[in-house]
């Protein structure tokens, strides 16, 4: 095992790094930027070091300043955690000459995900399945017909040669699709010279829904379950449970298997998550994450597996703690993310918690590195705290959600609480029925202001 | 003013001494698409007064969390450094002399001129000299040879 | 003042002043397009002499967990009663006279002795008798026939 | 189920009955002396009453306050908690007249257990096992070695007409008995005028074991497995935990089969406590409590049940949610009591809360009712917050303890977590090695002052 980590991130997710060491027995070197001297995993940690200024490029996301505070405190392994350096296959490769441990997956799996055709490449040759569509360019009808039948429709008709939206058509029936390939070939002539075009399946109210998976980089690997993310705005996760209210449990166990068997395959280590979109009762990757997510108590909750834990244990070269016959989805989980932002207009809110009150008794975690006092620095995301809570069954969880929310009193700065006291309280929501649309809509349409 | 300047530079200004001249703690201001905010911190050196309203809990000054030692170490690493100070300007290892054999760079007491090496700092195997930022004689030293150094630690006074 | 000056400098003293008068802690003015907000931090009544560390948080003052509006109900429970103030010795329902047919017991302006009968709370079915603790006028009568008390709640003032 | 439950009672227990009932979608009423306006329970109780001055016996214990409370709230149920009325038969009486539902047990077996020896009679009767010894006083010598043999040695015996210690000797073997019959009878005849003795199996080092059960007043009733509360002051538990590092399965589904058919038999509604004496795998009935505990959450971590819910659904005549085979203990729990008492003198220190800052993070929960601000009155107990940890094993479980203890920040006022802090990292903790001498020798030998 290690004997000392260097937790090369801030806010929440360092606190949780130094958590699973600590819990490990290990000493840990936390490193901080100017602007987070007084931070909750500085104070926390065994040894800290102060490796540049505010800006994340000097500080955070400095690779010599990284490893020369490894240098200078002798840790032998590094936590990229999320962001950052996480999924930077180069760092890992530098640590690794360094002969500093990096705690996660090989720099190759790290490189491949991150570029999106070789990701989907790898994805269908382990068979994770991908939007259906057309190998390559069609011109003649016929065979767009047949290529639509046979992923079913509504298809999405798409220039080749372009990008940005220019000559997408949407049909949802055969009759549209010899209209609607006509119009594609014409505007993808027009705008791009070529008028190729490519067939896709096409989802019109997905969900986001992601597997949780576990190596140990020679060839075991189980997954943990799902977790659905669909509650977006921007493309960013708001709200994050498990399991999936859409999901059962054989559509569980048959894309876990899927995915698991993948990265047995794929000899992969560490904690990664394989992002899908879901509809209709199918499958299609986006992309996988190679480090822990944000949204991982989650799974944490509904498992009862350390994901850091086992993190930390594979980067060491142990074995997983735990089987596919140990993984038993317990219950129901959600996540809120609270951010430093208007509950509305989002607008950033940094300052200085003048009251902090976190929500407790059973069932309820909170990860959050803030405290009373503290000051959220302007130059980083504005995650303040995130409320997981547990309950026997979803509504149970849902119930707990709400008088935990009511409990929670962070003054001095805005924050997103009174979004999550108004979704918890939302029939959609009650009733698990929203897709990665809905938040917009909702937000859009004034339900926030409404409540 | 520059027409395109999205805000008027003397309104904060103005805004800055009305904050002063008052009791207030902030001011914000909104017209059209406009929205400015100003306020300021108050700050307690050592006494702070506080209101007790009879009906609430009393209001108590928020000490940070001190579970760990490592608060210490922390708090006297960022007191203000002396004006004088030459910062590190990376985490690394600093030493006094070229090598080990060597005689130091400097001494306290020492003159030097703007650019003189008075310290080099190793990180991954290089030697980054620090050279004096300006003319004058050395003061004090805070570091001995081949001591671990953070970034924005001080590592000598010129005066 | 500046015509395009998208607010009055004028105004923000006056509700600086207006916020050193009275009570508040904050002013928000919003009229058509405009909107002016002015804040200030709670200041002294007593002084509580704390030691700050340099480097820790700046000392900020704690308001109390205010999720529930139940807070601000019991805030104004627990404030000071009138000094003649006679409080609900029990939990219950209270009267103003002794049958619903009956003539209350006094009224805002009666003359009392010490020892007559001015309500009655109900608890358990039982009628226990409040009587003036001393002689007076009613000056107030917080209480309709047939409110809930609380224990130590005002139930009337007799000066 | 209910409407609106009234909560007869102060601190974290209220706070946690509070959330009991939120989570059920059940309205709340929080009375309170007048040293209480400020509770947390108060400002998130949907209503509060003050029922009194600061004396108990004027507020909490004042049963015509809490009925008009009642009365002029609506509320049809009344929750007791832990000491103040919850083990007052009167009282249950009293609201069964007035038609409100007490969340608790029978008046009848409230009474039965708060009475020593018909609590006794009724757990021989149930077969719960008791402490051997004779059946009546004896005086002759064979009838003595005859008794003796057949409890087992160690035996201690004691005036039949006595108490307070006079006249009781210890034999460990046969020839011991007849020297120390010789002494007892002689020293019971000169202090009591009367020399018939009890002869009684003597327990030199046991441990404190109980037993969880939640029955639904109607015969049927399951057991939750135990919890070990040897580490004790003063008869006050300190450090409670689940399993005890004593127990296995099959003593543990022994015992708990045990008692379940005890309660099934008894008819026994809501959540109760059996207490035994345990030593060298024998346990030995001590009393029932027939309320939630303060160490309840020790079992709703390992059991995932909540406790409080399950009382205020077999109030409100409900079945309870689960079977006997719906249990199963998962990992391993541990309760530390924070009271605001000196670490090693145990002075109370009450006062103002200056800085309070609990941990959080996985397998971490705190139940308290503290918040910063909050001032300790000085009129009731001193129990600030129980920090309950669970962790996959004991060892992981005290690594976490470990490290939320050290994230726990209390200041203003002095309190346990130092002796706490202490004791995670002593050997015999650590071993599982205790009982219930072992916290009075530490403290005497200046275990605390010693770390």
């Amino acid at each position: 095992m290690f004997d000392k980590i260097l937790i090369a991130n801030r806010g929440e997710i360092a606190l949780r790094i130094l958590r699973a060491a600590k819990e490990l027995g290990i000493a840990t070197v936390a490193v901080h930027s100017t602007a987070d001297a007084d931070a909750m995993h500085v104070r926390l940690a065994d040894e800290s070091v102060c490796i540049g200024p505010p800006a994340a490029r000097d500080s955070y996301l400095n690779i010599p300043a990284l490893i020369a505070a490894c240098e200078i405190t002798g840790a032998d392994a590094i936590h990229p955690g999320y962001g950052f350096l996480s999924e930077n296959a180069r760092f890992a490769e530098v640590l690794d000459h360094h002969r500093i441990a990096f705690i996660g997956p090989k720099a190759e799996h790290i490189r491949i995900m991150g570029d999106k055709i070789e990701a989907k490449r790898t994805a269908k040759r382990l068979g994770i399945p991908c939007v259906p569509g057309s190998e390559g360019g069609i011109t003649d009808e016929d065979e767009a017909k047949k290529v639509a039948r046979s992923i079913g429709y509504p298809v999405i008709i798409k220039a080749a040669a372009g990008g940005g939206g220019r000559g997408m058509k949407v049909a949802r029936t055969e009759d549209d699709l010899v209209h609607a390939l006509q119009t594609a070939k014409t505007e993808a002539k027009a705008a791009f010279g070529d008028d190729a075009v490519y067939i896709e399946k096409y989802l019109e109210k997905p969900r986001h829904i992601e597997i949780q998976v576990l190596g140990d980089g020679k060839g075991n690997a189980i997954h943990l379950g799902e977790r659905d993310c669909s509650l977006q705005r921007r493309h960013q996760k708001v709200w994050e449970e498990g399991p999936s209210p859409a999901l059962n449990v054989e559509m569980r166990e048959k894309i876990g298997g899927v995915v698991a068997k993948a990265m047995q395959e794929l000899k992969y280590a560490g904690a990664g998550t394989i992002e899908f979109l879901y509809e209709d009762g199918e499958f299609y990757f986006i992309e996988m994450n190679t480090r822990i997510q944000v949204e991982h108590p989650v799974t944490e909750m509904i498992t009862g597996i350390d994901l850091v834990n086992e993190q930390i244990r594979v980067a060491a070269g142990a074995p997983l703690s735990v089987g596919q016959e140990d993984i038993h989805i317990e219950g129901h989980a959600i996540e809120c993310r609270v951010n430093a932002e208007h509950p509305s207009t989002f607008r950033p809110s940094p300052g200085t918690i003048s009251y902090f009150h976190p929500p407790g008794g059973l069932g309820v975690r909170v990860d959050s590195a803030a405290y009373q006092g503290y000051r959220i620095p302007p130059h980083y995301d504005s995650l303040v705290a995130k409320l997981i809570v547990h309950g026997r069954t979803r509504n149970e969880c849902l119930m707990r959600l709400r008088r935990a929310l009511d409990e929670f009193v962070v003054d001095g700065i805005e924050t997103t609480l009174p979004l999550f006291r108004t979704l918890v309280r939302n029939p959609d929501i009650q009733n698990g029925q929203y897709d990665i649309h809905w938040l917009e809509n909702f937000l859009k349409t004034g339900g926030i202001e409404e409540a | 003013m520059a027409k395109d300047n999205p805000f008027d530079p003397d309104l904060v200004r103005e805004l800055a001494t009305l904050i002063a001249d008052t009791d207030l703690t902030e001011i914000e201001v909104e017209k059209g698409d406009l929205r400015i905010r100003v306020a300021r911190t108050v700050t307690a050196t050592m006494t702070v007064p506080v209101a007790a309203p009879a009906a609430s809990p009393a209001p108590v000054i928020a000490p940070p969390p001190a579970a760990s030692e490592a608060a210490t170490a922390a708090a006297a690493k960022s007191a203000v450094p002396h004006p004088g100070a030459v910062l590190s300007p990376m985490v690394g290892t600093a030493y006094r002399k070229p090598s080990p054999d060597a005689k130091s760079f400097v001494e306290v007491g020492s003159k030097v001129q703007a650019g003189d090496k008075v310290l080099l700092v190793e990180a991954m195997k290089t030697f980054n000299e620090i050279v004096a930022p300006r003319a004058g004689t050395v003061t004090a030293i805070y570091v001995e040879d081949g001591t671990p150094v953070e970034y924005g630690e001080p590592l000598l006074v010129i005066e």
